[in-house]
């Protein structure tokens, strides 16, 4: 027991804790309430960047907890996990600060931040989830913390939400289970491991291996939001602006499509998984999301859902990459779990401002809202450049190399996918931003809330004017170390093929 | 380190503590609840002195009166037996505590009278308790059916004791089943002393053989029990029991009744009737197979709160039932599996049964469709529910989780795909019961609620209890071990000598 | 004494033995039958009397004397009182006999 | 007329309390399970070996260290005493759980006969003489506290039809205790004897046929006081 | 002898038989009521007669039994179930006792 | 002998005011009709199978029980015929006439 033991349990704990502390305080304790929030999430970025900094250095941080007759509960911190956990750690720090400001005055505060906590902590379990138990485990645990932030609004339509929600996710996990129980039993191990543990079960057993490849993406598609998984994002869209960051940027979907990485790269192996014939067709999924989303996102009047069509698009991004399975796809697809989580997250956050201050939910009541509110405006700009692809935004260096990886795995249909969903994009997207910045603003806002001199509160402006530095730095500094697209390419080499 | 000469004398202060403790309390009323209280603690504290001893030496025999089988009683404590005694324990003190609360009437009286249903509820819980450990304990099959009339009687007694109309008719319903499933069980007894002439498990487990008196003693045992288990289609008589019988009564009967007879029924296949091949196994897992899809259905049906989690049980049970067909080739794992979800299910159930005489408290009412606004009123308790809730629905990392996938495991190796698939829908269903009470808890009231006072005490035993379903998903490692003292499941032990325990004739110690 | 004793009395002795446990027999069955099946509480509560005499002489027959003193203990003292006085419970007291007719009977 | 309303009320509420009983499949369930069993034991009975082995011997063997000479006395208190105790609290249990259900009616008694009292005076003295007879006799041949606390309790029910009622100071905690004197005593010995390093419920051989017979006696008494009691129907 | 004790046994049991039929036909309870006494009595007189036949004398201590007992359940009889202002039990026996009793 | 035959005699008497007790129980009109016939059976068949069986009594423990037995008897039948027929009376029951 070492530090290469305690600190991926401190990085589970620094949230878990305060989550749990949370639950039981007073609603009136709000400076304890912010105090312990902020203290977990400093933590957890400082004990992470430290991992960073050590797996840079090529230690391996393994924690692992007898569970099951022959199954361990492991946390292993890889490069994989590690890019997913520093997103997820990152985003959730400037999210916390968010919600303080956002839930400044509404009420069941504790339960709100302790199931928040929890949120964080079965993601970054998701990410640094060393077999697919464990994988499953915090997958599930995800679920059930997720769901009161879904219905935390109380309504009808917030509790039919979470209905939704939790039917297609509960189903996800019992299909996942079923594969990864399948799996076990075929192969006596879950362990994550490069180029997957399955391959020498070989032809014997092609059949189970394709039903379970099956099982297991489905299960994981329902939170990635493949088509036809998808229906329950855009009816989450009823919880508060945080929890839609945390949903779409830090943590659900997000772990989805990390799961698909998962599955892909080191269940089966880019490889056996392609010579089972199960790559295509989830490429193919991933394409038709795509296009199918940015459709969609098209005909929304709601700012919100219309973001939330924006994500199911953007996130089978990830999917299609490593799918596509070339070294250059899958850089592509990797880094865009970091872009697009920078990205997303900004456009939420400036949604949720527009309408905490000035109770705008409709993209045609946004006429001159740039006026009105500059800084959010201007992240929401750079934010929806980077989902058209506008260089230098991050969102141009993941369709970049997305494209060349396709051409090189001679997939040269995805090309046209991409193309035609950067032009959608544009077409949803271009408009929010004319009417923002070109028509004259109203007489009145539908709902205005008096922040002081600022446009907004400044927990409420931090963060996004934050993120939305991050996804141009990302994309600009994209050569340098420690970039999401070095770190990317790092895992590509490090686990994959490249020498 | 306790001396190992008195060890085994905790056994039977396991029985006699909670008994003593009856009669003490029906004997002073006055100070009754104060009594059984004390006895509560003295009981479940007994416990802990038996797993050093068990640690230490292994599975043990006590020979009541010295005698030993075949002429005498013997108790017997292996794995599977302290887990059950555990399990009782904390359920018991748990319900305990809640029950000094919960039949407290509302306004409390100033003359420190209890109330008459608290009065009658100390002996006849505490009976209860002191015949479920000496069911438990006991290694003979006559002294079994004993206590499992005792067990019985105080059970319907409970049901009965809330004293409404419906309550009595369940209770009714309850005692005429009870009598029912007794007399099957008295009847293979029967069979099974004039065949083989000794009413000892061990012994009869070296004399039965395959002959048709032992197939008879099974059906009929095994009916009896199964009546007594509510194994679909014999469940009938559950939910209107457990349902109408008040909520601390509720909990015990779901959580620790029902599991005393799947407990024999598990123990009787284990020493005499496992080696039968007789096609029984198959049917029981098919039924539970039934059980779990009907009973899930059912539950979700129900409009008021304590009829669901009562349907629930009934869903549960079929879980447990599973484990038949499956060991036949999964072997011991499979039956911890079993054990596991007995284990989980009571601190669950109990847990689920707590929170709604809460809830019951809280509202006047449990109607489903009406519980809006309690979240935030009572988080605990709908904390506790979802934590149990979690466990029934088997996620991770719950003790039900461990228990499905290990049965989920055997499922998919032997290729019985209906199993699974039945246990994948199961699990399913039951998130979809649950989450039909959690939903309705978060949404704002429309009704205005008549709020009760809800004691912290209340709201905490059944968080504490919710709390230990959950942690009972990390604890395998350190459980397996226990239940593997005495191989009670048999098989696995790699040299034959070891595998012999106390219950297969093996090393018998003289007590204290 | 002895010189009774015929040289055929031990097939007599089997025989009547044969009927008496056979007669015994048949009539708990019967009764037990003829219990259930009455839909008169009060006769079914005479017949279950009758029960538990034969049952007790049946014990008696199989040489089980202590359950026979205990059948005919509780049979004959506590059982048939208990169910009688349960059955004056049932009928809670109804002012009205026939030196009292009810209704248009009296005429 | 009061008939009329006096009639309906109870009838109403008989209707209620009678429970509606399973359904017809649960009917037809349970005539299978029925149907089962009996056949299950036609031929379970049809197959026993003839002669059964049986515990007679060991019981005829360890007779002599029981403390009494009767086999089944011995069976009942000494070699299976604990099966014993526990069907003593049984009874205790029976009992509670009528007291927990309902009160006592309160038994209007109609007038007192000289006749009963009379039975009363020859009956009672003698049953009571009977009781301790069986007692007595239950060390060495059929008889025992079960038979003698039944008589007893007999006794009791008698002496209630004929209107004689427990006096105030007796029908609190002295019934009750009385009520679980057996079972308490049984278990009170059998502990006693652990605390001198025995296994428990072990008598020492010099003094097992006393301890027995004390046993005996607490138990006859409080099966009487039981018998009497659910005869009452009710808690005081 | 013994068969002549077991013959005699028989024969009171196929009494008993007979008298059955007043327990079914009533019409009164008293009737029935009566029936059951004299099975009492005539249980008696059998056990004493198997105590000698099976020269087992614990059964005279049943019979003794019976024999101590037997006025209880005729007491509670008339005491609780056929009190003057208590109904019988049903509308037949209404009509008998009305009658006179008669069968 | 003698003793044996006077026993075998009153063995047999006592059995036919059984039957004769048994038969007046089926054939007799009404309740105090019946009851005393019911007594015929307590009284002297009860009484007269006891002193056959005395007779062969090999103790006077025995004896004496064997009398107790029939005394209590005596007395249960006694105390049920003043019983019954007072409320038989009590609830209106007309003795049967011819």
């Amino acid at each position: 027991m070492n530090g290469t033991f305690w600190l991926p349990m401190l990085v589970l704990g620094s949230s878990l804790l305060p989550g749990l502390l949370i639950f039981f305080l007073a609603e009136d304790r709000s400076g304890i309430r912010t105090l312990l929030n902020l203290a977990g999430a400093v933590a957890k970025l400082l004990a992470v960047l430290w991992m960073l900094w050590g797996v840079y250095n090529g230690v391996a941080y393994e924690a692992r907890l007898p569970f099951l007759p022959g199954l361990d509960l492991v946390l292993r911190v890889g490069p994989l996990s590690l890019l997913f956990v520093v997103l997820s750690t990152g985003l959730w720090l400037l999210t916390t600060i968010y919600a303080i400001g956002y839930l400044e005055r509404s009420p069941h505060r504790s339960r709100f931040f302790g199931f928040f906590s929890l949120c964080v902590t079965a993601t970054v379990g998701v990410a640094m989830a060393g077999n697919l138990l464990t994988f499953v485990l915090f997958y599930e645990l995800l679920t059930l913390a997720t769901y009161p932030l879904v219905v935390h609004r109380g309504s009808e339509a917030a509790r039919q939400a979470g209905q939704v929600y939790l039917a297609h996710t509960l189903f996800g996990g019992a299909l996942l289970l079923a594969g990864t129980v399948w799996l076990y039993t075929l192969t006596g191990t879950l362990e994550f491991t490069p180029r997957g543990f399955v391959s020498h079960l070989g032809e014997t057993h092609r059949g189970s291996l394709i039903a379970i490849f099956a099982l297991t993406v489905v299960g994981v598609g329902v939170k990635a939001a493949l088509v036809p998984l998808h229906s329950w994002l855009p009816r989450a869209m009823v919880a508060p602006a945080p929890v839609s960051a945390l949903l779409h940027a830090v943590a659900v979907v997000k772990a989805g499509a990390f799961g698909v990485v998962r599955l892909l790269y080191d269940v089966f192996g880019a490889e056996f998984a392609a010579s089972l014939g199960v790559t295509g067709p989830l490429a193919v999924v991933a394409g038709a999301t795509i296009l199918y989303g940015s459709l969609r996102a098209l005909y929304q009047d709601d700012l919100k859902r219309r973001l939330a069509f924006s994500t199911v698009s953007q996130v089978a991004y990830i999917t299609l990459g490593v799918a596509i399975a070339g070294p250059l796809a899958t850089i592509g697809g990797l880094v865009h779990l970091v872009h697009q989580g920078v990205m997303k997250i900004t456009l939420f956050f400036c949604a949720g401002n527009l309408a905490e201050t000035l109770g705008i939910h409709k993209v045609s009541e946004m006429c001159g809202v740039g006026r009105r509110m500059p800084w959010t405006m201007a992240a929401f700009t750079v934010g929806a450049f980077g989902m058209i692809g506008l260089p230098p935004v991050a969102g141009f260096v993941t369709k970049w190399y997305l494209g060349i990886g396709a051409l090189e795995a001679g997939q040269d249909w995805a090309v046209y996918v991409l193309a035609g969903s950067s032009l959608l994009n544009a077409a949803y997207f271009l408009p929010i931003l004319h009417v923002a910045w070109f028509r004259p603003p109203p007489p009145a806002w539908p709902h205005e809330h008096d922040f002081g001199p600022r446009e907004t509160a400044w927990a409420l402006l931090l963060p996004p004017v934050v993120t939305a530095i991050l996804s141009v730095a990302v994309g600009l500094f994209a050569a340098a170390p420690f970039s999401p697209l070095e770190w990317a390419t790092l895992i590509a080499e490090r686990e994959f093929y490249l020498p | 380190m306790i001396p190992n000469l008195a060890s085994p004398g905790w056994a039977v202060a396991l029985i006699f503590i909670p008994l003593l403790g009856a009669m003490l309390a029906f004997l002073l009323p006055r100070i009754g609840v104060t009594l059984g209280l004390l006895a509560a603690v003295l009981t479940a504290g007994s416990v802990l002195p038996l797993l050093p001893m068990l640690a230490a030496h292994g599975a043990t025999n006590i020979r009541i009166g010295g005698w030993g089988a075949p002429l005498g009683i013997e108790l017997s404590i292996d794995g599977l037996t302290m887990a059950m005694l555990a399990m009782t324990a904390l359920v018991g003190i748990a319900v305990s505590a809640y029950a000094t609360c919960y039949l407290r009437p509302v306004p409390s009286r100033p003359d420190g009278q209890p109330d008459l249903q608290q009065r009658h509820f100390w002996p006849l819980w505490l009976v209860l308790w002191a015949a479920l450990n000496a069911l438990f304990l006991s290694s003979d099959i006559f002294n079994l059916y004993v206590t499992l009339e005792l067990l019985g009687l105080a059970a319907v007694a409970l049901t009965a004791l809330s004293g409404g109309a419906d309550a009595l008719n369940g209770a009714m319903r309850y005692l005429l089943v009870s009598l029912l499933g007794s007399l099957g069980y008295l009847l293979g007894v029967a069979l099974l002393y004039h065949a083989y002439g000794t009413l000892d498990l061990g012994l009869l487990a070296l004399r039965v053989g395959d002959e048709t008196v032992t197939r008879a003693a099974l059906g009929a045992m095994t009916a009896g029990l199964l009546v007594k288990t509510a194994l679909f289609p014999l469940h009938f008589w559950l939910p209107p029991a457990h349902a109408s019988a008040s909520a601390p009564v509720s909990a015990l009967l779901s959580a620790l009744v029902v599991k005393a007879s799947f407990y024999l029924l598990l123990r009787l296949w284990l020493t005499l009737f496992g080696d039968l091949d007789s096609g029984l196994a198959t049917l029981l897992g098919v039924l539970g197979a039934i059980a779990i899809l009907w009973g899930s259905i059912q539950a979700l049906r129900q409009a008021r709160l304590k009829l669901l989690i009562a349907y629930s049980t009934v869903a549960q049970i079929g879980y447990l039932f599973l484990a038949f067909p499956l060991a036949a080739t999964g072997g011991a794992v499979v039956w911890g599996a079993a054990v596991y979800l007995v284990l989980s299910h009571a601190l669950a159930k109990a847990a689920m049964f707590l929170t709604a005489g809460s809830l019951l408290r809280f509202g006047a009412h449990d109607r489903i469709a009406d519980l809006d606004r309690v979240v935030h009123r009572l988080p605990i308790t709908i904390g506790a529910f979802t934590l149990a809730g979690v466990s029934i629905m088997g996620l991770p990392p719950s003790g039900g989780f461990i228990g499905k996938w290990l049965l989920l495991q055997a499922a998919f190796s032997q290729g019985r795909w209906g199993l699974a698939l039945v246990m994948l829908a199961g699990g399913l269903l039951a998130a979809a019961y649950v989450f039909k009470v959690i939903g309705y808890a978060f949404t704002p009231a429309v009704v205005p609620h008549q709020a009760g006072l809800v004691p912290p005490t209340m709201e905490w035993t059944a968080l504490a209890l919710g709390a230990g379903a959950i942690l009972l998903g990390f604890a395998w490692p350190l459980l397996w071990p226990l239940l593997e003292i005495g191989m009670p499941f048999g098989a696995l032990a790699p040299d034959p000598g070891a595998a012999v325990g106390p219950w297969l004739g093996g090393p018998r110690i003289l007590a204290p | 004494m002895e010189t009774l004793i015929t040289p055929g009395n031990d097939a007599w002795v089997a025989v009547l033995n044969l009927l008496l446990d056979g007669l015994l027999g048949l009539l708990l069955l019967w009764l037990a039958w003829r219990t259930l099946a009455s839909a008169d509480l009060f006769r079914a509560i005479v017949l279950f009397i009758a029960f538990g005499l034969v049952l007790a002489m049946i014990w008696a027959r199989l040489d089980a004397a202590d359950i026979a003193l205990a059948e005919a203990a509780i049979g004959a003292g506590v059982t048939g009182a208990l169910l009688l006085a349960a059955l004056a419970r049932l009928h809670p007291d109804r002012p009205g006999t026939q030196a009292r007719p009810r209704g248009s009977d009296a005429s | 007329m009061p008939d009329t309303r006096s009639t309906s009320v109870p009838g109403t509420v008989r209707a209620r309390a009678l429970p509606a009983g399973p359904g017809p499949t649960a009917r037809l369930i349970l005539l299978l399970l029925l149907a089962a069993v009996l056949v299950g034991l036609a031929t379970a009975v049809l197959s026993l070996p003839p002669v059964a082995p049986g515990l007679g011997a060991v019981v005829t063997e360890h007779l002599p260290a029981s403390g009494v000479e009767h086999p089944v006395t011995a069976v009942l208190l000494n070699f299976r005493g604990y099966d014993t105790l526990l069907e003593l609290a049984v009874l205790w249990l029976a009992l509670l759980a009528v007291w927990s259900l309902t009160p006592a009616p309160l038994a209007h008694e109609p007038t007192a006969n000289p006749m009963l009292a009379a039975l009363n005076q020859l009956l009672a003295p003698l049953m009571i003489l009977v009781a301790g007879y069986l007692l007595w006799n239950g060390g060495h041949a059929p008889g025992g506290a079960f038979q003698a606390g039944a008589v007893l309790g007999a006794t009791g029910v008698l002496l209630h039809l004929s209107g004689r009622r427990l006096p105030r100071a007796v029908d609190g905690w002295p019934l009750r205790l009385a009520l679980l004197l057996g079972v308490a005593l049984f278990s009170l010995i059998g502990l006693a004897v652990m605390a001198g390093g025995a296994p428990f419920l072990t008598y020492p051989p010099a003094s097992a046929g006393g301890l027995i017979l004390a046993i005996e006696a607490a138990a006859t008494l409080s099966i009487a006081a039981t018998l009497a009691a659910l005869f009452l129907g009710g808690r005081p | 002898m013994s068969s002549l004790y077991l013959a005699l046994a028989l024969f009171l049991l196929l009494t008993l038989v007979a008298g059955l039929w007043r327990v079914g036909r009533g019409p009164t309870a008293a009737d029935r009521m009566l029936a059951a006494q004299l099975f009492g009595t005539t249980a008696v007189a059998i056990l004493l007669l198997l105590a000698e036949a099976m020269d087992s004398p614990g059964l005279r201590d049943v019979a003794l039994v019976f024999a101590l007992l037997a006025a209880i359940t005729v007491v509670a009889f008339t005491r609780r179930a056929w009190q003057p202002e208590r109904l019988p039990t049903s509308e037949p026996e209404r009509l008998a006792e009305r009658a006179g009793g008669a069968a | 002998m003698i003793l044996n035959l006077a026993s075998i005699a009153l063995l047999l008497a006592g059995a036919l005011f059984f039957l004769a007790g048994t038969v007046g129980l089926l054939r007799f009109p009404d309740v105090y009709t019946r009851l005393h016939a019911l007594t015929k059976a307590d009284n002297l068949g009860l009484g007269m199978l006891i002193a056959g069986l005395a007779l062969q009594a090999e103790s006077w423990v025995l004896l004496g029980k064997l009398l107790l037995i029939w005394l209590l008897v005596l007395t249960a039948s006694a105390a049920a015929s003043h019983l019954v027929a007072n409320q038989a009376l009590a609830r209106g029951i007309m003795p049967w006439r011819r």
